[in-house]
């Protein structure tokens, strides 16, 4: 019997998590004493972000390569870029968050609460065991529950009830799958599950063990069918809550997935696995793309969307077929970082533009370069790289991925993916110009002039992205390069 | 100096006119046309120079060595070249170009777009002598194009005139099609020909070396023909000569009558050797040739319009030539050569006597002409010359060179002759019938003053001599012998039969078409138009075969066989374009979109549905993996 | 040669910063920054005349782990090839620009993009790497996007929606293809080896010479028609034409003289690049079904320009039959046809903007574009009708003008491969002179109109001189761009003329 | 041994369906929460039946039940507050009734 100790050492590789624990709680209990203005208790969950993030960037630059809680937790080069991503995207968010009017019941609480989501988020990219996957998964969804939750309109709550439902049966699909992969191995390492488990004998079960997970995983992620909640849910909630969900509660679920597949599925039935999720990706792209031709309703719009370039985000995976290579980590993690940019930047917008106690409405873009043309300038940039168009990050990810598809996967499968892949980008043209086409050739709607007002942070956060955007459209290689040589010996070894 | 070296100053100079003038613009309104019509005048002088050394020299100059293209290997190489045909034809344009723009000095004087029409006839005198120069004939259809080009323009002159622009068009269109033919003659000739080469020269020794096969040879030839068919107006491409004549008479002078028109003969003959190894060839070039003459022989006997009648005529003299030249020897290319030249000199002599008429009465209807005579003695002279020159009276020019048709005519066979022969009758009557409506009888005009007019006279006079002169016997003998050997002697019975035909139509027409006198104070009481009825000697049966025979037939058969079918099937074509090939591509569009629709239209918003999906989603996923698997 | 993409790019940024207030000096600007270019391309093509070609290839994007290396080089080139396409795109966009004079308002956001597309389009000429080109490609879309949704009719929303969507799925089609292309075909393995290697290029020479030495396979099949698929709709090819006629429709005229004169060459230019040259087994088999679809292209193009009422829908239809000359001229795939093709695009880019220059002209002074209530505007805008009846002229074919070189190499070219079909493509010569005289005639010939129209400006008069002249230049010369494209046609066309010598004629 | 477990699989099988069955008809919003609660306890059921019955030395599973339950009450607290919340504010008590986020109001 080993005891279970937890070092100082260990927090130390926990960094970036204990961070945010610290912070969450000094947050909490200061909001409770100050009660003074909601944005300085922003500005504080910021600095703690930040914080995690300069945490998370030591470990990437030292290196740091090492397991905590016989190996329940991993800090590796790829857990510490994909936790800078999560963690910008957040920061993202939060500036979001500080420029959109508080439409909820909380004060405080509606930046706090950002922060244990995306602890879950951060601890299920570092996690190696299935609890701790579980707890992670719940910390980020029950946190982003109470998000939801607490918009005053009755749409918040009623978003959030869909969500706690649904949610919780995918729990349970994804608990009883893992259950049953526990009943055969008696243990819920990852590692150790899959050296244990036996393909020979229980073959049927730990199929459908698989793709319960499989399943349970893309309702968080949204992927069709799985995906009704997500339009709902993100028409629920408020601009910035809706894009958390969109950017860092899906990008959690992804690598998620990713790394169940890799380290658990893969190894058993990458086959099947494969074959699953190709369907899946391939019904997503379609029905995606054509379900967002009609929304006009911004949020719903951006929920559609998302599960579309979700879909593109596990291409990579599948296209690598038993274990992704190098190309495949690289190139994800440059399509996740050109997509948080794209989506931060677009609801980044989309809170510029809202006027309170409305639904946020593409009729809201009317005219804005009448009103404000450096930030249509700025929202055109977005466009384009949401529509994959150049020069932007967004289509060099296109790009990439396409590339990777194809080389990878020789034969009908990926030229069928790719073949809707690009199918799925002219489809998109139509609706994400029909922002550009509102901002540009409607005269002003009716909302006055002065309803853009100067968020710095949200202004902020659009410019970030936005030339974030055209920076990586013009010079594509020099992150590729990075990416790569930083999670080069992560994935070989 | 040596002129035939430097021909190439002759287009140039009229270019440097054109593009003066253009450049300057109405401005230069007072002199830009005296400056046009004297370098005009130098080019003719130059041209004549050329012709005379050629003549003396009886050689032929060739100089192409200018690229204009490369064509895969092949430089296609322009230049100029001059040899007794080119020589002459040179002589002609330039100097008709010269003398018509000397008449048109007076003619347009009061035009508000007087530069531009000297400008355009400079162009025109240019791209015709680029036309005759051409050594190559990708370079001739160049000019080819051009002349066509000018004509359009000259015919529109008057473009606010919606009648002009419909003669315009026509004459592009109908000359566009020939073009067309020749167009892919070239195709043919360029790739039949054994280095590509288009240059005249090489054709000439390909075919006399008999490197093309016969049948090629047949396609070249006829479709080198049907380009010579639309430009020089043979059945059916015709009608648009007669609508030309909206175009002002100087310029109906110079293209419709003496030099463009005649670009298809001239055409025919450079290329004759193509057309001497295709008997096939020769065979239509002669019908379609005889029966362009008799069909606007006869055309011309029942026009009304002075100017159509003399249109017709073209088109029947061209038609003779073109029978002619169907007769396949080197006598028969003289002979045409020769009327060719005849004609080019009468016919622009009638059409500005004809303009002069017009000019000062300000009518050209026939019926409604008369006593002409009296008001122009001088112009009545001429076009008697003119016209008795175009019957083949004895001592004038005409009489000569329709005796060498009708001798290669004769050794081409008796029917042909037959056919000339009436023509010669058909042309012998109109010309008698105009000139008897026209210039004797009455005056119905009132206050028409002639102004001596010393820019109308000098061309008219000019041209009159040349009628009469070019004929000289032993001039004319020589001229033939420079265009060639074997030139045609013709038996005298023909020549007296020729006369005797000439003479009895003359005897018939004066005898049937009564010179009209009015008594001035009847036409006083009935001013207006319309009431007085166009009395017509042909009348009854001949007047129902007369409308037929204006050949408005034609026209009657292009509107509703070509014309009216094609714009149906056009604008058919355009609702197809607009309706089912639109709905078929931007179909797609508005399918997906649809789609979207009804998708988006499926999320109902309940938690049953959405868990409802999901589960059957997890089953399908189970059930595709277990088939999989199985 | 960068500054051929430096000089608009930058002259976008300096006009995006002045204030639109200054309305003035946005225009004054404008005008001379986009003629700035042109002095650049003629600059070049002066100093060209020596032979000498401007090329850069310089690393550009490259990731290079594990066992797979990609390269996307910066490979930029300025031959024979590309060099009248970049004189026409700078005498296009100049023209456009000083068009730009007509609009009523948004100069600045017109000059912007304006700039930004000739940005684009010139890397589309000069881009000698797939990947690049692609981005090139699909750079123009948006820019044009934004012009025909801002200027124009009624419909041009409508328009701008078609032209996106359309050529969203013809570049759809294209990354496709471009994808494919490298990864089938860009390794720098030694080809025949089992392994084909792991390391990637999209450099367009690579590619070819891979290409080259590649058995004939199914793949190919699959990317010539993908490529040909993407470039006929940005061509047109009939029936993918119904989006063009809407931009040609709609939007502002200054607007049609680039996409007319520069974007439709765009797709001729790909088309050759890309299908014809990279794949001449797959070419041979197709050129008689793919001559057919030009031939359908110019007769079906010509006979629709004859019902039009608008002029804008005869030019545009009688852009849809030039573009068939073209891919007449290139799928015959010799000499004379290839040589013809790109002399017709040249030309016809030129017609086109002296064309559409005289629409905006006349437009502009009489709020209409249907044939039947203009009519007699040759009294009163003699100049104007001139130079109509110039592009109008050019347009049939006449010779002396730059229409008919073109169009008598391509049709020679194709004359050596198919006879019958030559022949119904020239007889469309007929249809292009009915139509052409149609419009002509019924806009300048008749009766005056009654209110009085004032004739060009100096400012309007100067581009359509120019554009004028060039047409005359090339009509009477056409050495002066023949000799140009010569060499590079060679090069180009000698693979195929290999096949077929071996193969024993198609 | 074998035999329990199977019996205990089973009824956690059962469980878990029933559950789903719940969640998929009731309209009862408590209700529909506690359907879910019995799918956690299902599958807690199953990790129990596995952890006991399935010959392995340590408590992987009994922790695994105890996760299972914190979470699950967790999330069906916040499940609560938030029916309560729509009761008071909307006087929702259908799940039925939940679908003003339905597409076609948020249309074109």
């Amino acid at each position: 019997m080993t005891t279970i100790t937890l070092r100082l050492s260990d927090l130390v590789i926990m960094a970036p998590e204990c961070i945010l624990l610290l912070g969450v709680v000094v947050l909490t209990l200061a909001d409770l004493w100050m009660k003074s203005s909601r944005t300085s208790i922003g500005i504080g969950a910021l600095v703690v972000l930040c914080g995690a993030l300069a945490a998370a960037v030591v470990q990437l630059v030292q290196e740091t390569d090492a397991t905590v809680l016989f190996g329940a937790y991993e800090a590796d080069a790829f857990s510490s870029l994909c936790k800078i991503v999560l963690l910008l995207a957040a920061c993202g968010v939060l500036g979001i968050a500080i420029g959109t009017p508080n439409e909820t019941h909380a004060v405080g609480e509606m930046y706090t609460l950002y922060i244990p989501a995306l602890m879950g988020a951060m601890l299920l990219v570092s996690s190696r065991e299935w609890m701790t996957t579980y707890v992670a998964l719940e910390l980020l969804t029950i946190s982003t529950i109470v998000l939801i939750g607490m918009r005053r309109a009755a749409i918040g709550k009623e978003a959030a009830m869909k969500l706690i439902v649904l949610g919780g049966v995918s729990s349970a699909f994804l608990l009883y799958g893992i259950s049953f992969l526990y009943g055969c191995t008696g243990t819920t390492y990852y590692e150790v599950m899959a050296s244990r488990l036996d393909m020979g004998q229980d073959a049927s079960l730990i199929t459908i063990a698989f793709v319960m997970i499989v399943a349970s995983i893309a309702v968080k992620i949204a992927l069709v069918p799985f995906h009704a909640w997500a339009l709902d849910v993100g028409a629920g909630a408020v601009v910035p809550v809706a894009a958390f969900l969109s950017v860092v509660s899906k990008l959690a679920a992804i690598i998620l997935l990713w790394r169940v597949c890799v380290d658990v599925l893969f190894p058993h039935a990458a086959d099947v696995v494969v074959d699953v999720l190709f369907v899946l990706v391939c019904v997503s792209l379609v029905v995606a793309h054509v379900l967002a031709l009609r929304q006009v309703t911004l949020l719903r719009l951006f929920a559609v969307s998302g599960i579309a370039h979700a879909a593109l985000l596990l291409v990579p995976l599948i296209a690598s077929g038993t274990r992704p290579d190098v190309d495949a980590w690289t190139i994800w993690l440059y399509y996740a970082v050109a997509y948080v940019l794209m989506n931060v930047g677009a609801f980044a917008a989309i809170s510029l533009t809202h006027t309170t106690g409305t639904q946020p409405h593409v009729h809201q873009f009317a005219g804005l370069v009448y009103r404000a043309p450096w930030t249509a300038v700025a929202i055109v940039c977005i466009v384009l790289s949401l529509a994959g168009l150049p020069v932007s990050a967004g289509f060099f990810g296109k790009l990439f991925i396409l590339l990777d598809a194809l080389s990878q996967r020789e034969g009908t499968a990926g030229i069928v993916l790719a073949a809707l892949i690009v199918v799925g980008t002219v489809i998109s043209f139509a609706y994400y110009f029909r922002i550009v086409r509102q901002m540009f050739w409607r005269p002003e709607g009716p909302v006055p002039p002065s309803s853009v007002r100067t968020r710095w942070f949200a202004q902020t956060v659009l410019w970030g992205s936005a030339l974030g955007s055209v920076a990586l459209g013009c010079a594509p290689g020099w992150l590729m390069e990075l990416l790569a040589q930083l999670i080069a010996h992560t994935v070989v070894s | 100096m040596d002129f035939v070296a430097s021909a190439w100053m002759v287009p140039m100079l009229s270019l440097l006119a054109f593009g003066v003038v253009i450049m300057i613009g109405e401005r230069g309104k007072a002199w830009t046309p005296i400056g046009s019509t004297i370098v005009s005048g130098v080019a003719a002088i130059f041209a004549c120079c050329v012709w005379v050394q050629q003549w003396q020299e009886r050689s032929s100059y060739t100089w192409a060595e200018w690229r204009w293209l490369t064509m895969g290997d092949w430089p296609v190489q322009f230049g100029y070249e001059v040899q007794s045909l080119t020589a002459c034809m040179l002589v002609i344009v330039t100097m008709i170009g010269a003398l018509v723009q000397l008449y048109a000095l007076s003619y347009m004087r009061d035009d508000g777009r007087k530069t531009t029409f000297f400008a355009y006839i400079s162009l025109f005198t240019c791209s015709m002598c680029g036309l005759v120069l051409s050594p190559n004939l990708l370079q001739l259809f160049i000019f080819w194009e051009l002349v066509g080009l000018c004509s359009f323009l000259l015919i529109g002159f008057w473009f606010t005139k919606p009648a002009a622009r419909e003669a315009a068009r026509k004459a592009f269109l109908l000359t566009r099609i020939g073009d067309v033919g020749l167009l892919i003659g070239l195709f043919v000739l360029y790739h039949a020909m054994p280095n590509n080469s288009l240059a005249l020269i090489d054709v000439h020794n390909a075919v006399q070396n008999g490197v093309i096969p016969e049948h090629t040879v047949t396609l070249v030839a006829l479709l080198l023909f049907f380009g010579a068919m639309g430009k020089s107006g043979q059945v059916p491409l015709h009608t648009w000569l007669p609508d030309a004549m909206e175009g002002p008479t100087p310029i109906s002078a110079l293209i419709h009558a003496a030099t463009m028109v005649a670009a298809g003969v001239f055409l025919v003959s450079r290329t004759y050797d193509v057309f001497l190894a295709s008997s096939t060839a020769l065979l239509i070039v002669a019908i379609i040739g005889a029966v362009t003459a008799v069909l606007g022989a006869v055309a011309a006997l029942v026009q009304r319009d002075l100017k159509r009648i003399l249109a017709y005529s073209t088109v029947s003299q061209l038609g003779l030539m073109m029978c002619t030249l169907g007769m396949g020897t080197q006598a028969a290319l003289i002979a045409a050569l020769l009327h060719l030249l005849t004609h080019a000199c009468f016919k622009a002599l009638l059409f500005l006597a004809a303009g002069r008429v017009i000019h000062t009465v300000h009518q050209q209807d026939i019926e409604e002409l008369g006593g002409v005579r009296n008001v122009l003695p001088w112009t009545t002279g001429a076009f008697a010359i003119g016209a008795l020159a175009l019957a083949g009276m004895v001592p004038l020019s005409g009489f000569w060179s329709k005796e060498a048709l009708f001798a290669v005519l004769l050794q081409g066979g008796a029917v042909w002759v037959t056919t000339a022969l009436c023509v010669s009758a058909l042309t012998a009557m109109y010309m008698t019938r105009a000139f008897v409506r026209v210039f004797l009888g009455t005056l119905r005009q009132k206050n028409v003053r002639a102004s001596r007019d010393i820019p109308m006279g000098v061309p008219l006079g000019a041209l009159a001599v040349g009628a009469i002169a070019i004929g000289w016997p032993p001039m004319f003998a020589r001229l033939g012998a420079q265009l060639g050997e074997g030139y045609p002697h013709t038996p005298a019975w023909l020549v007296a039969t020729s006369l005797g035909v000439v003479v009895m139509g003359i005897a018939v027409a004066a005898y049937v078409v009564r010179p009209r006198v009015i008594v001035a104070s009847t036409r006083a009481r009935q001013p207006s138009r319309k009431k007085v009825v166009p009395q017509r000697r042909f009348s009854g049966t001949g007047a129902r075969v007369a409308s037929i025979l204006r050949v408005a037939v034609w026209d009657w058969v292009y509107r509703n066989g070509v014309v009216r079918p094609f714009q149906a099937f056009s604008r058919g074509m355009a609702q197809l374009d607009q309706t089912l090939v639109r709905a078929c591509t931007e179909g797609i569009g508005t399918c997906t979109v649809l789609i979207g629709k009804l998708a988006s239209r499926a999320h109902v918003g309940q938690l049953h549905v959405y868990g409802i999906w999901s589960l059957w989603g997890i089953v399908a996923l189970l059930c595709f993996v277990l088939w999989k698997k199985v | 040669m960068h500054a051929l993409l430096a000089v608009p790019f930058l002259g976008a940024l300096v006009l995006a910063c002045i204030p639109s207030a200054h309305m003035r000096a946005v225009r004054v600007v404008g005008v001379l920054w986009c003629c700035v270019p042109l002095a650049v391309a003629i600059g070049l093509f002066v100093q060209d005349d020596t032979g000498v070609s401007y090329t850069v290839h310089a690393p550009w994007i490259a990731w290079t782990v594990g066992g797979t290396a990609v390269h996307i080089p910066w490979h930029v080139s300025l031959d024979g090839f590309s060099m009248p396409f970049v004189m026409l795109a700078a005498i296009v966009c100049a023209v456009s620009g000083v068009a730009g004079f007509l609009l009523t308002k948004r100069w600045k956001a017109f000059y912007v993009l304006l700039l930004l597309l000739t940005t684009a389009v010139f890397g589309v000429f000069v881009a000698r790497d797939v990947v690049l080109f692609f981005l090139f490609f699909e750079l123009t879309l948006v820019p044009m996007f934004f012009l025909i949704g801002m200027f124009g009719k009624y419909g041009r929303e409508r328009a701008a929606n078609v032209f996106l969507v359309y050529n969203g799925i013809g570049s759809a089609v294209l990354f496709l293809a471009v994808v494919l292309l490298i990864v089938h075909a860009g390794s720098f393995a030694v080809v025949g080896t089992p392994t084909m290697g792991n390391s990637f290029t999209s450099d367009y020479a690579v590619i070819a010479s891979n290409l080259a030495a590649m058995p004939h396979d199914g793949m190919h099949t699959v990317l010539f028609w993908l490529f040909f698929l993407a470039f006929a709709i940005k061509l047109p090819v009939f029936p993918l034409h119904t989006w063009m006629l809407r931009v040609h429709g709609e939007a502002h005229p200054a607007i049609v003289i680039v996409h007319s004169g520069v974007l439709l060459k765009m797709g001729a230019f790909g088309m050759l690049m890309f299908s014809f040259v990279l794949f001449p087994e797959v070419l041979r088999g197709a050129a008689s079904a793919l001559a057919v679809g030009a031939v359908v292209t110019i007769v079906v193009g010509a006979v629709m320009a004859c019902a039009q009422k608008d002029v804008r829908l005869v030019f545009a239809y009688a852009s849809l039959s030039h573009m068939g000359f073209v891919l007449l001229g290139m799928v015959a795939m010799n000499d004379n046809g290839v040589q013809g093709a790109l002399f017709q695009l040249v030309s016809h880019g030129l017609i086109s903007a002296l064309l559409f220059f005289a629409v905006a002209v006349i437009e502009t002074r009489t709020q209409t574009s249907d044939i039947a209530s203009l009519g007699g505007l040759g009294q009163p805008m003699p100049f104007a009708s001139a130079m109509l009846m110039i592009g109008a002229l050019a347009a049939l074919g006449l010779p002396g003008l730059s229409g008919f070189v073109g169009e008598w190499l391509v049709l020679v070219g194709a004359y050596d491969q198919w006879r019958t079909l030559t022949v119904i493509a020239t007889g469309s010569v007929v249809l292009s002179a009915v139509y052409m005289l149609r419009v002509v005639l019924g806009i300048v010939f008749g009766p005056p109109p009654q209110k009085h129209r004032a004739d060009v400006r100096t400012i309007e008069a100067f581009p359509m001189v120019f554009v004028a002249a060039c047409i005359v230049v090339l009509g009477v010369y056409p050495s002066v761009l023949h000799d140009v494209t010569r060499e590079a046609t060679k090069t180009i066309v000698a693979p195929y003329e290999q096949l077929v010598d071996v193969g024993g004629g198609v | 041994m074998t035999q329990t477990m199977t019996a205990y699989v089973l009824l956690a099988a059962l469980l878990f369906v029933l559950g789903l069955y719940g969640v998929l008809t009731r309209r009862e919003p408590i209700v529909v929460l506690l359907c879910v609660e019995v799918m956690l306890q299902a599958v807690a059921l199953n990790v129990l039946a596995f952890a006991k019955y399935g010959g392995f030395e340590d408590v992987t599973g009994h922790v695994f039940v105890l996760f299972i339950l914190a979470v699950s009450a967790a999330e069906v607290a916040v499940g609560v507050a938030v029916f309560l919340a729509l009761v008071r504010q909307r006087g929702v008590d259908d799940v039925v009734k939940l679908d003003t986020l339905h597409a076609e109001r948020q249309e074109e």
